[in-house]
């Protein structure tokens, strides 16, 4: 198979330009990748849109690039943990499209899989329906939703092959194999980079076919959000 | 009146064995330490684990297992991982049983608020709307009033709605309550040492009082 | 964990009655519940209708059901292999509802996760299209096509947990997983059943919420329809 | 005229470095004999395995590891396997970059008829009609004519269609052939020993004929 391999986060985000369409894998500050999130900031870009369940915090995550005003819009369900987030939203700087969660994950895997629309229960009778179509089946109500795609989808993994098949970890995995599918560009940061071959098959959860980009990560901090443990 | 963990012990003896359940965060996070010993449930975090465990112990810390309120968790024994969109998949499609979560308000024919206040900063719904859209049995935890003493338990809601006619049953620090198919908050149980009149005047929708209210068991 | 062992085939398919809706995995012959089938044929019971991607070969799988005139139905993609079968098609004695691969297999994804109705290209402009809506989205035209869910939908993996845990092995996964998740109950036959506990979760390719009933089988004969081998 | 193997031959010099390929059964299924050594490409096999190898040794055939075809296959290294879901998501979403399979009949607009015969045994669609309706590359390999002698290659298909304006590229016993955007058989390749007129007296759509036509070269 063919080697996808890049030699670093550098070279893979190094195309990315102003004003695309972005996804990030994660769930709060778990499944981030960290190093592309890294070089990105040394880009000279501006005016993304970013698709990402969270927006990190002010000195973490996708909080980093806020910081560095390099973000035009969010397309998230959950941004609760970060104050410039909050000041450049109500300061007309920055756009934010909230998304139910589960809506968000479909409309992605949507994406990822060809499906141009579909009809969830979500937000019906909520402001989330306006404007949007709804229909009954089975004596419930649903709303349509359309799909999700974007330019460049940049997910983070456990451990990866050189033929792009990725294995994740834990509750890192989240968004990250739906969002995998969705991007025209997958780059995919992993913590172990193997040969094609060395990975069970049968314990793929992100098949190569869906990776463009891979490369190994350093230095991983995982930052914690909720430090909670048993007394 | 109820503190939060009484709520929550109270909410816990609505479980039932076997069940698969989410529980939101704040008071519903609590319900976990008061399911009783002899049923087995199963805890779903729509971050994508089924089996949630006890928080961890210092040393069994991974940052790459948290529940959807960011903390720290491990899993249960016979627990799976998975993606975002199997994770709402299961949601959606009817798997998880019962759904226990916060709430600003909840009106008298079930709909609920609880993402949004006009003039607050938004933070998002999460997986709020997806849950309530989506459970066949769900269970708020609530106290009963605000801070400055006004009713949450209304005629309408008032705040932006995350769901409708879609809560169950209500537990609150003064009340267990259900929604009646025909509208309106039927009192079940009383906290102990709260009257029916305290009840009353603390539910701004339309109370259903039936015969004698017992006083909750614990 | 709750324990979902039943005893044998035999007590999982007990309560299966005439005219229900079943779901059954499998691929041609690779990944079929063959212990289920054989409790089946046990059973005093008719006009099912059965979804499963094929009809299973004359003297074996679904086409033993056939053949003792058990079904009334067969939702399929491709039905080709079964002579038996086109008989008592063409007598009148058997429906069947032919749907594009990719279709069935979204239709009972969307069933599981609770998506009612969705948008798919398949069989845009072919009969497949007669009766149903279209739409046009970003310049191509797709077909609306509801979801499928099912009385019982029976399962075979290769590996289960008393918690209804299943890891399927390489080819025999097809429908299996998309289809436990779209039965009111699901059954799952196993080649082994070990303790909740024993398998790695991150490995899990069905979580045990969607199945409601696990046993070990016995005796499998995995017919192979097509032995192919290199010369 | 090509034999069905060399059609596999002259369809496998259309194989880029790098892609994943759907092949369907019959002379597609030889395209993979057919792929030079030095091109990494990837075969997709829609019942769930992406990176089908070699036909198995007899030690090496496992019951649970088929092709579309139902035929024993091996995995290539660096394979993945995946539910049935997964695969035509792939499908679907334009991830597999070229599909090549047989047809009874060609339209000159590209609509494709390869699944159906009124008044015989349907045996049905399979994946063919979501293949079709995918992959944004689809080559067909087929004879030019039906062994009664008639083209297969028409203004409009007579039989029930399997996708429409979905063929990219033809390659028969007779010619290489594209479709027109505008509509009609553009001829760009002859057999060796074919001539234009032959190729013209068998295309029963219209046939377009743009400067010197070459022979095949393999």
């Amino acid at each position: 198979m063919i080697n996808k391999t890049v030699k670093n986060a550098r070279e893979a985000v190094a195309d990315i330009p102003s004003n695309c369409m972005l996804m990030m894998g994660g769930f709060g500050l778990t499944g981030i990748p960290e190093n592309c999130i890294s070089a990105l900031l040394e880009k000279d870009i501006t005016g993304l849109t970013i698709v990402s369940n969270n927006a990190g915090v002010d000195d973490f995550g996708i909080g980093l690039l806020l910081k560095k005003r390099m973000v035009k819009k969010m397309i998230s369900s959950y941004v609760g943990e970060n104050a410039e987030f909050e000041r450049q939203l109500l300061s007309g700087e920055l756009e934010v499209d909230l998304i139910p969660q589960g809506t968000l994950a479909e409309r992605v895997r949507a994406g990822g899989a060809g499906i141009p629309a579909f009809f969830t229960p979500a937000g019906v009778g909520t402001e989330v329906a306006e404007g949007k179509e709804s229909r009954e089946f089975d004596g419930k109500m649903y709303l349509l939703e359309s799909w999700l795609k974007a330019d460049f989808s940049i997910v983070k993994a456990w451990k990866g092959d050189t033929a792009g098949n990725l294995i994740f970890k834990g509750t890192a995995r989240n968004f990250n194999p739906i969002m995998a599918a969705a991007g025209k560009i997958c780059i995919a940061e992993v913590e172990e980079l193997v040969e094609a071959g060395e990975l069970d098959p049968n314990q793929i959860h992100t098949p190569g076919i869906y990776v463009q980009r891979i490369f190994q990560g350093v230095n991983y901090e995982k930052r914690i959000e909720q430090r909670t443990v048993s007394k | 009146m109820l503190t939060k963990d009484q709520i929550a012990q109270r909410i816990a003896k609505e479980v039932k064995n076997g069940q698969y359940i989410n529980l939101g965060i704040g008071i519903p996070t609590l319900v976990a330490n008061y399911i009783p010993d002899n049923l087995e449930v199963v805890l779903q975090s729509e971050n994508g684990l089924l089996g949630i465990g006890p928080f961890p112990t210092e040393d069994q810390i991974d940052p790459d297992l948290i529940n959807a309120g960011k903390q720290t968790v491990t899993m249960a024994k016979g627990s799976s991982l998975f993606n975002s969109a199997e994770s709402f998949g299961m949601i959606r499609g009817g798997h998880v049983h019962l759904t226990i979560l916060g709430a600003m308000e909840v009106s008298e024919n079930g709909d609920i608020s609880n993402w949004k206040i006009p003039g607050k900063m938004v933070k998002g719904m999460g997986g709020a709307m997806d849950l309530v859209a989506s459970a066949d049995n769900i269970i708020v935890a609530m106290q009963h009033c605000s801070r400055s003493g006004e009713s949450k338990l209304l005629p309408e809601c008032s705040l932006p709605i995350t769901g409708i006619r879609c809560v169950k049953k209500i537990v609150t620090d003064l009340a267990v309550l259900e929604i009646s198919p025909a509208g309106g908050f039927i009192l079940k149980e009383r906290a102990p040492g709260v009257t029916v009149e305290e009840i009353k005047q603390m539910t701004a929708g339309k109370l259903i009082i039936e015969g004698e209210i017992p006083e909750m068991i614990f």
